[in-house]
C-alpha cells in the first residue's frame, strides 16, 4: 500500500499559505470549506498524481463537505495530505474518513477557543483602551495575530508528518482504517444534526388567556424533531438524485422565504 | 471635511477586506479596534476612528460566525462609521447611526454571498472533471472576490452615495426578504449534513447516526464529548474487525491446506 | 327537584360509562366537561351543569391514567355532583361536596377493579386452552362489566340513598384500606414487569435489561430515549449476529466440501 | 418462511373495532391489556390457524404481558398481526418481541400527547367557556374524538400493511430478527423498573432537630433500591414456579395495606 | 484449574483480624493499602503456596495498588482470597482483576454510607447531647462500632466462600474472566482519573477589570484536562522504566511545593 | 492543675490511637466525641471532656478521608483541647485555641506519614523478593507506628513543652511547605492510577479508560453507575469471547477431522 512519498517541505507550505487566505472565502452550504481545500492541495496533488484521471478522481474527492474551524484545519488538512502522499489514491477512503471524523472536534476547539475566548480577552480590554485613545494593546493583538500565522504553517507541516506515519505503521489494514474512520464520521454526522441545523417553529397556540408554543409539542413528539425530518428529506432528495444540489437549495431559500412571512419558521 | 478620491477608495478597498481577511488570513479585521486603526490612518483622524473601534468592538464582544452562521459585521460597520462621521457633520453619532445597520445588513449579503459560492465551486468541479485545472483555479479565486463586494458595494454606496441613501435602501428591504435571507442560513446547514450523509455508508452503520445524535440531542454534549464517545466506538469496532480478519484468514488457510 | 326514576337509570348508566368509556372508546366522557353536556340533558339543566363540568374540567386539568395507574375519576365526579344540584336545595356547592370526594372514591374502586379483572383474564387463559373460545370471549367481555359498576354503584347509591349516606360511606372507610389501596396502585405494577422478564431471555441479555435500567436511572431519559437507545443496541447486534451466521455458513460450506 | 396472507381489510378492521371499545377494559397487573388483545385479534388469529392447537399457542402468545397507550396501541397491533399472518406461528416469538419493543415508547408518546397535552389544550379553552354556559368547543371537541376514531381505525390497517412487508422482506432471518426485538425488549423491560414501579418509604430518622430521610438513604446506597429489590424478589418467585401470581398479588397487596397502615411505604 | 481448597474458617478468620486493624495504616501514594493487603493475607497465602517461588508470585501480585473503603474490603479481600485458594497461582490475574474492579465501587458505597451519613447520625445527636454532658448515645456509638466488628468478621467469610463458588462454577473459563474484569477495572482506572486526582489551578488573567480564570480555559480545551496531562505523564515515565515510583513521588512533592509557593496549582 | 507523668503519657498514647484506630479498627477515636470520654476519664474532668468534645465533633460533621486525602483530625484536636483546658488556667477557650490548629496540622502530618509509607512498603516488598518475610511482616508493622507518631509527637509537645510552643511551632512553618503537601495530597493519587494502569492492559483495552473517563466527566456519574456500566460492557464482552471460544473451538475441531 504505501509507497514513496513525493511532497517537499516546500510542497507543504505551499499548501498551507494557498490555504490561509482562502479558507472559509469559497464556503457554500453545500461544499462548506471544500473549494478551498481543493485551492490548497490542488499543486501538491499534482505532483503525487501524475495520472490525469487519479488526479481528478482526488479532486473530487476533496470537492466532498468539509468544515472545520480554518486554523485548526490546518492540522487536519495535512494529515490528510500525509495520508495521501503515502497511501495514494487507494487511500482515498481513508483520507475523506479522516477529514470527516475530525472536522467536527476541530470546529469546536477552535471556534470556543480561537473565535469565543481569544478576541473576548484582548478585544474587552483593547476596546476599553481604545475608547481611551489608547493603541498598544490593539497594536499588540494585531502583532499576536501575524505571529499566529506562523503557528498555523507549522500545523500543516506537523500535520502531514503525523499522517503519512499513521499510514505507514498501518500498512495494510488501510480498508480497515477507512471503514473505522467512517464509522466515526458518521457519528459526528449524527451529533451535527441538532447541533448546526438550527429549525424551529415560533408558531403558538393562544386559548382563552393560555399560549402553547407549538415547538415545545414537537419537542415532546421527538426532540430536535424539524432538523431531523429536513435532513431525512434532503437526504432522500439527494440519494434519489432528482433533484439537483443546486435546485433543492433554491428550494430552502423560497421555503425559508415564505416561512418568514408567514412567522412559520424563526 | 470632504474625502478624496484616494481615500474613498482605500476605505472601499479595507471594508471589502474585512470579510475576506476574516474568511482567511485572520490579519484581525474583523475585529472592529484594530479595523479602526487603518480606517484612522486613511481618513487622518486617529481618536475619533479609535472611539468608534473601540465601541463596536465592546457591543460584538462573544460574536463568531460558528459553522457557517452569519453573523454581523462590525468590522465593516467601523470603515463606514468613520467615513460617515469623518465626512458629515454628525460626528461619532452620525457615523453609528448607519455604521451598525450595515453591520447587521451583512448578514443578509453573507447569506447571499454563500449561495452564489455554491455555484461558483459547482463550476469549478464541473471544470476540474473535463481536466481544466486552471479554470477551476481561476473559478475558486472568485470566492474572495464575492466576499470582498458583499462588503465593498454598501461601502462605496456610503462613500459617494451619502449615508442617507443605506438607510433608504436598508428600509427598503421587505421583511420576509431580509427574515427570509435569516431562517435560510438556519436551514441551509442541513444540505451539507445531508450531503455528508450521502457519500458515507451511512445506511451499513446508521446506529453511528443514531449515537451522535442521541449524544448532543439527549446529553447535550459537546462536539469534544462526542469525538471521545466515537473515539471509544471506533477502538472497539477495530479490535472487532482484527478479530473478524484473523479467523477469516484462519479459514482461508484451512480452506487453501485443504487444496493442496 | 326531584329526579324520576328513568333520570335515575340514566345517570347511573351514564356515570357507569365513563371508565368503560375512559379505558376504550374514549368517546370524550373521560373529560368533565363533556359529560357535563350528557348530563345536563337528563337532568334538564343545562346551564348548572355546564357550570359543574367546567369546573371539574378545569380541577382535572393534567390528571391522567397513565401506566395502569387509577386517577381520580372526575367524569364521574360531574354526574354525582349534577345529580345531587338538582336534587338537593344546596345547589352547585352541596353538588360538588359530595361529587369531589366521589371522583376521590373511584381510585381505590379502580385498584380493585383491575385485581378483579387479574382473575377474570386467568380464567379467559384457562378457557382458552380448554379450547372453549366462546367461553374465553364471554369471560372477557366482563372486563368492561366491571368497569361500569366501579361508576355505577356509588352514583346508584348517591341516587336512591342519597349523598349523605355516600359521605358517610367514605368516612366509614379505614385509612389502611384507602391507603393500602393507593400503596398497591404503585407496587403492583412490579408484577408485570417481573412477568415480562421471566418469558424473556433475560438471563441471556441481563446486559439489555441493566443498560434500560441506567438510561433511567441515572440519565432520566424519556421511554422514546430508550427506545432510541435500544434501537442502537439492536442494529449492532443485527449486524454481529449476521457477520457471524455468515462466518458459520462459511465454515460449514467448507465443512460440506470435505465431506465430498 | 413467509406464506400466503389470509386476512382480508374487512378482518383487520373488525379486529381494530373490537379493540377499541375494550382496550383498557381487562386491565389487569399481571396482564396488562392482554386480555382484550386476545379479544381483539381472537377471530383473526382463528382465521390464520385453522388447527387448533396453533390457535391456542397463539392465543397463549397473545396473552402475555402488553401495555401501551390504548390509541398508539393500533399501530403496533396492527403489525404484529401482520407479522403473524405474514410468518404463521413460526413468528410467535418475532410477535412477542414486536409488541414488547414497542410498546414502551407508543406508551410514552400516547400519554404525553394524547393524555396530556391534548386535554390541556381543549379542557382548559372548553372548560372556561362552559363557565360562561358556552358549549360550543365542548361539541367541537366531542366531535374531534369522534374523527380521532377513524383515524385509529387507520392506524390499526396501516400497521398490519407494514409487518407483513417487514416479514415477506425478512425471510429466512425471522429467528435473527426475534432474537433481536428481545434485546431491545429487555431494554425496555429495564427502564420500566424505575418509572413505573414506584416505591418509596416515607420513614424518617428523627434525631434532635436533625430529620434524616430513609429513602434518601437508600437512593446513596443504591438508585431506585426498592423497585430493584420488589422486581427481583417477584421475579424469582415467579421462576421458582413455588407461588402463583394471582397469590403473588394478594400477597402484594397484604404488603401495601400493611405497610401503608404502619407509615412504611407510600 | 480448581483445586482442592486448604483454608480453614480459622484461617479465614485470622486474615480478617489481621486485616482490620492494620487496613489504611500502611497506606502510601503508590501502594495504597496494598501492604496491609499482604499483611492480612500473607500467612493464608503461605498455606495455599507451599512453594516458596509461587508464594512471593502471589504476594508480589498483592503488592499492586489496592484501594477500597475499609470495612466494604472485607467482602472483596474475603473473595478474593477464595478465588485465590481454589484456582491457585493460575488464577493470579483473575485475583488481581477482581479486586481492581470492585475497589472502585466498594469504596464509593463505604466512603458515603459509613465514612459520612453514619457519623452525622450519631454525630450530631450524641455532639448535641455530650454539650449539656449527656454520655449515653456517645456509649452506644462505640457498642455499635464494637458490634460492627463482628459484622465486618462475617463479611469477610462471606466473601471467602462466594469467591470459592464462582471459581468453582467457572472451571476452564478463568482466563476469560480475568480478561473481562481487567475491562471493568481499566473502565474503574478511567473513571478515577477525573474523580480522585484533583489538580486544578486557581491562576486568573486580570485585564482591566475583566478577570479570566485560567483553569475554565483548561476546561473548555477538554474537562479535566490537567488530571488527564498528569496521569498520561506519570504512566508514561512508569512505562519507560526511566524513574523509579519513588524518585517520581518526591518529583511530585516537589513540583506541589514550587507550583504552592507561586500559586500556581491550589 | 498539673498533669501527673501517667497522665501526661496515657494522654500521649491516647493521641497517638487516634489515627491509629481512624485507619484501622474504627474503635470510634477518629470521632471527637468519643474520644473526649477516654481524655476525660484520664485527667478526670468528665464535664469539660464532654463539652469539648462536642463541640469539635459537631464541627467535624461531614469531614472524612475520602480516597487516600487527609483531612484535619479533630479527634486529636480532642485530647489535646482537654489537656490544654485541664492544666492552663484558660479552659475550655484557651484548650479549642491550640486544639483545633492542632488538628489542622494534622492534614500535613497525615502526608508525611502517607510519603514515608511508600518507602517501608517498598522495602517490605523487596524482602518479600528476598524471601525474608518475617523481615516483610516487621517492616508492614511499622505503618501503625507512623500513624501513631503523627498525633503523639505534637500531643508530647503540647503536654511538656506547653501549647504556646505548638503554636509557636505551627506559625513557624512556611506556607509553601503547609501549602505544598496539601497541593501533593491532592496530586499524588495521581501515582497510584497511573501504576494501575500500567499493570493492566490498557492499551489493548483503552476505549475502558476512555470509557470510565467520560462517565464521570461528561456525566459526573458516581462509581456505582460507573460500576454498573462497567459490568453492562463485561457481560457484553464476556458473551463475546464465549462465541468466540465458541467458534474457534469449531474450526479446530474440522482442522483436526482433516487431519486424520
Ligand atoms: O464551525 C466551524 C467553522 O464554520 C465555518 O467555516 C465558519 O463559520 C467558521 O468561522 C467556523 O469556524
Ligand atoms: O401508559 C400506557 C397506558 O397504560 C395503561 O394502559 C393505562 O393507564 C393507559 O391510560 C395508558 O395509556
Ligand atoms: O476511598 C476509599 C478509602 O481511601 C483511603 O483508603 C482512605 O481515605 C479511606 O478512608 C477511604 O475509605
Amino acid at each position: 500500500m504505501s509507497k514513496e512519498t513525493v511532497l517537499t517541505k516546500a510542497d507543504i507550505r505551499r499548501c498551507a499559505l494557498r490555504w490561509m487566505p482562502m479558507a472559509v472565502n469559497t464556503f457554500s452550504y453545500q461544499y462548506q470549506q471544500a473549494g478551498t481545500v481543493v485551492f490548497a492541495l490542488g499543486p501538491a496533488l499534482r505532483k503525487i498524481y501524475t495520472n490525469d484521471d487519479e488526479y481528478v478522481e482526488a479532486l473530487n474527492n476533496h470537492f466532498n463537505y468539509f468544515n472545520a474551524h480554518p486554523w485548526m484545519a490546518n492540522l487536519v488538512l495535512g494529515a490528510a495530505l500525509g495520508i495521501e502522499d503515502e497511501g495514494g489514491i487507494a487511500a482515498k477512503e481513508a483520507v475523506q474518513g479522516f477529514k470527516v471524523a475530525l472536522m467536527g472536534p476541530m470546529a469546536g476547539i477552535g471556534d470556543s477557543l480561537i473565535w469565543v475566548l481569544y478576541p473576548t480577552i484582548m478585544g474587552s480590554i483593547a476596546g476599553s483602551l481604545a475608547l481611551d485613545g489608547n493603541i498598544t494593546l490593539t497594536l499588540i493583538w494585531l502583532a499576536l495575530n501575524i505571529a499566529f500565522m506562523f503557528v498555523r504553517v507549522w500545523m500543516f507541516q506537523f500535520g502531514y508528518e503525523s499522517g503519512t506515519k499513521l499510514i505507514s505503521v498501518l500498512g495494510d489494514k488501510v480498508a480497515m482504517l477507512t471503514e473505522t474512520l467512517s464509522v466515526l464520521g458518521l457519528i459526528v454526522a449524527g451529533a451535527l444534526i441538532p447541533s448546526v441545523v438550527k429549525i424551529t417553529t415560533p408558531l403558538t397556540y393562544t386559548a382563552g388567556e393560555s399560549v402553547t408554543e407549538i415547538q415545545s409539542i414537537l419537542d415532546q413528539i421527538f426532540p430536535f424533531l424539524l432538523p431531523v425530518l429536513a435532513t431525512f428529506v434532503c437526504y432522500r432528495l439527494m440519494k434519489s438524485n432528482k433533484v439537483s444540489i443546486s435546485v433543492l437549495i433554491l428550494i430552502i431559500v423560497a421555503i425559508s422565504m415564505v416561512c418568514a412571512a408567514f412567522g412559520i419558521l424563526s | 471635511m470632504e474625502l478624496s478620491i484616494v481615500q474613498s477608495i482605500l476605505l472601499i478597498v479595507l471594508a471589502g477586506l474585512v470579510p475576506v481577511d476574516k474568511y482567511g488570513m485572520t490579519f484581525g479585521l474583523r475585529w472592529p479596534v484594530i479595523t479602526s486603526v487603518f480606517a484612522g490612518l486613511i481618513v487622518g483622524d486617529m481618536p475619533t476612528a479609535l472611539y468608534i473601534g473601540g465601541t463596536l468592538q465592546l457591543m460584538s464582544l462573544g460574536i463568531a460566525s460558528v459553522g457557517g452562521s452569519s453573523v454581523p459585521e462590525y468590522g465593516v460597520g467601523v470603515v463606514v462609521a468613520v467615513a460617515i462621521a469623518a465626512t458629515s457633520g454628525g460626528g461619532v453619532e452620525a457615523g453609528l447611526a448607519i455604521g451598525i445597520p450595515v453591520a447587521m445588513l451583512m448578514v443578509q449579503f453573507d447569506v447571499i454571498a454563500k449561495l452564489s459560492c455554491g455555484a461558483l465551486v459547482q463550476h469549478a468541479q464541473k471544470l476540474a472533471n473535463e481536466k481544466n485545472f486552471s479554470g477551476m483555479y481561476r473559478t475558486l479565486l472568485c470566492g474572495p472576490v464575492l466576499s470582498f463586494l458583499t462588503a465593498a458595494i454598501p461601502m462605496a454606496i456610503a462613500v459617494f452615495v451619502g449615508g442617507d441613501m443605506v438607510n433608504a435602501v436598508l428600509n427598503a428591504l421587505p421583511a420576509w426578504f431580509t427574515g427570509g435571507l435569516t431562517v435560510a442560513s438556519k436551514m441551509l446547514p442541513v444540505v451539507g449534513v445531508a450531503l455528508l450523509l450521502t457519500y458515507m455508508p451511512a445506511n451499513k452503520f446508521f446506529a453511528a447516526v443514531m449515537l451522535g445524535f442521541v449524544l448532543v440531542a439527549y446529553f447535550s454534549m459537546s462536539m469534544l464529548g462526542v469525538a471521545i464517545v466515537g473515539a471509544i466506538v471506533c477502538l472497539v469496532y477495530w479490535g472487532y474487525c482484527a478479530d473478524k480478519n484473523a479467523a477469516s484468514a484462519n479459514s482461508t488457510v484451512m480452506g487453501e491446506l485443504e487444496d493442496e
